[in-house]
């Protein structure tokens, strides 16, 4: 067993673990920070698999915003928060079967992938994976429209957003 | 290759020699010299951070016209290892209701989230971390660790003003990341590169600070905010929020959101000197004259210099602003610094790309024009605003005098 | 291009273990006596009034989601800009375009007047 | 690089699989969304090690990355919009309790 693997297994178990104590830690704010460490591990993995710039972006974004963002929510509705019920429904037994049996089918199919147990071959030599990224999102060939509508959704996210939570003044 | 030209491969390669003399294995050889390295790395970083207590204390009682610590040794130059001291035997006290697992990590991420950007403080062109082809992402990442780091200082703490003064700093930090964010992306475009070594060779012949003063100007500001310190120091509005986030905090938990604010703006002198101010060379050229120049001892130093000018300007500001109230900070930054960073983006975008085929000096004073023109025009615009302001006021005064 | 990350990793563990030394030592050395009115919340001398977790403005959580987008947008700027030298002129236009779009979202939470702190 | 393609895809299922559940079992709606946000890296994951394994020279897999990314921050920005709407004027966040469209 290399150190490389010895690194994503250390890795994936800390994802799972987090993940996990995200659905099911009582405390929603413990929540969010065990999701905040579950995400921080996806960023490791990025790194593993040399995409340097969506390693960055996920901690920008996701811990950076998102996270934060939840934290915020959390402490609006924090009545909820310190709620004596359960956190979980009556029938969370059926949610785990689901939950169960969709990995177990996930994992049969992911397992015929043609070339599951590949290991990959090196980056082509002088590649700068930023360098080209960026020339596909703005090159008209290859994905400058979606590049352009994400800034599209964005917008109307905003839009949304900020008039469904409207607390600002009164016009 | 010899140890004044290059120190760090240098001391590299003889350490792996020597480490995979012994029979140990190569990758593992270079894993302890990697650590070899982070350690001496961070070491010299916490050592500076012990004198930048001294020197923002000396400076502090300066600007107030006091003489500040000048007791514990020559100049008070021991007086920073007194208050460690202090702060390690004083008793550490926990709120009775904090939650104890975040409050005691908070303080750790604070420092953390700092220490990480050595990593890639490019000290002279042989002397860095790493040379990340993100690292301005990375710069952005680090400061969200920084910010997740005080709101749970905050909520940890169990203490209504700490967790108003995390809310207030997190929304001032988010805020202001808008501005610095796009600031970063004028760096690079000019040098066209993400990495600091990259920016800063691209500056051997002018400053981006020549290119883009406005663009270095709206970075310092928010990168100040970013900082949290005055005249956008809410976390320490002690009249009304008693001290912030960090209120409950004591002991050597406090001394590290204290030691990493500290770090935290020097490192930001350097960064501005790196994206700006030509980082450790910059010299216009005249290394071609004065080969010495390029020596990487040289070249640190120069960045030392730049670096500590940079954290001067910082504590003056601070020494001699008031603080901002957070509605006038938050207009501020949303109807103000983000639109003209925006239109700055834009413009030094376009004008980049059409000027780039001129000579280097039309180049150069096209650019430096633009942002004239754009800073006039802001002038313009806010002078404009203000003579309306005034105009509905008067209006209004003589039913205020009834 | 790997062992950058590599390094990262490493520097990113040490620079946790480097805080937490300082903290260790001080908890076997300092004193430990604590009490209750010691361990009470803070607030200038007076007794707590009610529950720490106090309900905020929900205009944090505007300023918070405006950023949410803001961020991610600018982020996507990085690509761009680092392609910008080798592509032609026209990309600058359709960057400025995505500038454009984000210009109109501000310009709409402004006319909304959600950005008033009331 | 020594990491089979497989090891990948069984950890995204298995972060998937939690994800789920988490959707599925909270009675919270925040905690819904965190779960959501479980799910949509899990997919991630997956866009990424297939770019890295398949082809690393065609930036389609990042470039699909980057777009999911724009999408959890607007489901982000909305879901929790329309959370905290319903709890200013209902008092709750629990998802059972928000029924007003059901029949």
């Amino acid at each position: 067993m290399t150190a490389e693997q010895i690194i994503f297994l250390l890795t994936g178990a800390l994802i799972l673990v987090s993940a996990l104590l995200v659905v099911t830690v009582r405390n929603l704010l413990h929540a969010a920070l065990w999701l905040v460490v579950a995400l921080f591990g996806v960023a490791v993995l990025y790194a593993i698999l040399q995409a340097s710039f969506l390693a960055v972006v996920q901690v920008v974004v996701y811990i950076g915003a998102i996270a934060i963002l939840f934290i915020f929510a959390v402490m609006l509705t924090r009545r909820e928060m310190r709620d004596t019920g359960p956190q979980t429904r009556p029938n969370w037994w059926i949610a785990a079967l689901l939950g169960a049996l969709v990995l177990t089918g996930l994992i049969v199919i992911m397992l015929a992938v043609p070339g599951a147990d590949r290991t990959p071959a090196a980056l082509p030599e002088g590649l700068d994976t930023v360098w080209a990224l960026g020339n596909a999102l703005v090159s008209p060939e290859a994905y400058v429209l979606p590049f352009e509508v994400a800034s599209v959704l964005l917008l109307a996210a905003l839009v949304g957003a900020v008039y469904v939570a409207g607390v600002g003044k009164k016009s | 290759m010899n140890f004044w030209n290059d120190p760090i491969n240098f001391i590299a390669n003889w350490l792996t020699g020597l480490l995979t003399g012994w029979g140990l294995a190569a990758g593992l050889a270079t894993v302890l010299v990697y650590l070899v390295g982070i350690t001496v790395l961070i070491v010299f970083a916490m050592l500076l951070d012990i004198g930048l207590v001294w020197v923002e204390r000396k400076v502090v009682a300066r600007f107030q016209d006091r003489l500040g610590p000048n007791r514990v040794g020559p100049f008070g130059l021991i007086q920073p290892f007194a208050d460690i001291i202090k702060l390690v035997i004083k008793e550490d006290i926990t709120p009775a209701n904090a939650d104890k697992v975040i409050y005691n990590i908070a303080p750790v991420l604070a420092a953390t989230s700092v220490i990480a950007l050595w990593a890639i403080l490019p000290l002279s062109s042989r002397i860095f971390g790493v040379d990340l082809n993100v690292a301005l992402l990375y710069l952005v990442a680090t400061g969200a660790l920084g910010t997740l780091a005080i709101i749970m200082g905050g909520w940890a703490s169990n203490n209504k003003y700490a967790l108003l003064g995390a809310f207030r700093m997190v929304a001032n930090m988010v805020s202001y990341e808008i501005p610095m964010v796009v600031t970063l992306l004028i760096p690079t475009i000019l040098a066209d590169s993400m990495s600091v070594i990259g920016i800063t060779e691209a500056q051997r012949g002018l400053w981006f600070a020549v290119l883009s003063p406005l663009g270095a100007v709206i970075f310092l500001i928010s990168a100040i905010a970013e900082l949290g310190r005055s005249p956008f120091d809410l976390t320490e509005a002690e009249s009304e929020l008693t001290a912030g986030f960090n209120v409950e905090y004591s002991g050597m938990k406090f001394g590290w959101f204290y030691a990493s604010e500290l770090l935290h703006a020097f490192t930001f002198g350097g960064f501005a000197a790196v994206l700006f101010f030509g980082g450790y060379g910059g010299f216009f050229g005249l290394e071609k004259a004065l080969p010495w120049l390029t020596n990487p001892f040289i070249e640190a130093a120069v960045f030392i210099a730049k670096a500590m000018l940079g954290y001067w300007v910082i504590m003056w500001l601070k020494y001699s602003m008031p603080r901002v109230r957070i509605d006038h900070m938050l207009a501020f930054n949303w109807k103000f610094l983000v639109p003209l960073s925006l239109v700055l983006l834009a413009v030094t975008a376009t004008l980049h790309k059409i000027l780039i085929v001129l000579p280097g000096w039309q180049y150069a004073l096209g650019m430096f024009f633009s942002n004239v023109v754009i800073v006039a025009a802001t002038i313009e615009v806010l002078r404009d605003y203000g003579r309306k302001q005034r105009k509905a006021a008067e209006e209004l005064a003589p039913q205020a005098q009834l | 291009m790997h062992n950058e990350w590599l390094y990262i990793g490493l520097f990113l563990i040490i620079g946790i273990i480097v805080p937490i030394v300082p903290l260790l030592l001080a908890r076997f050395i300092s004193p430990h006596k604590p009490n209750q009115i010691k361990q009470s919340t803070y607030e200038c001398g007076i007794e707590t009034v009610g529950e720490s977790w106090v309900q905020f403005k929900a205009q944090y959580y505007i300023f918070a989601l405006v950023f949410l987008v803001f961020d991610v947008e600018t982020v996507f700027l990085f690509p761009w800009a680092l392609s910008l030298n080798q592509l032609p002129l026209f990309v600058v236009l359709e960057g400025i375009l995505f500038i454009g779009i984000l210009v109109a979202g501000l310009v709409y939470v402004w006319r909304k007047g959600m950005l008033e702190w009331v | 690089m020594s990491i089979p393609l497989s090891w990948y895809l069984i950890l995204s299922a298995g972060l998937f699989g939690v994800g789920l559940y988490g959707v599925l079992a909270r009675k919270n709606a925040i905690a819904i969304l965190l779960s959501v946000e479980l799910m949509l890296n899990a997919v991630n994951i997956n866009l990424v090690a297939f770019w890295r394994y398949l082809d690393p020279a065609q930036m389609a897999g990042q470039a699909f990355a980057i777009i999911v990314f724009a999408v959890a921050a607007a489901e982000v920005a909305v879901g929790l919009a329309l959370i905290i709407s319903v709890y200013r004027r209902r008092k709750t966040v629990v998802a059972d309790d928000i029924d007003l469209m059901k029949w």
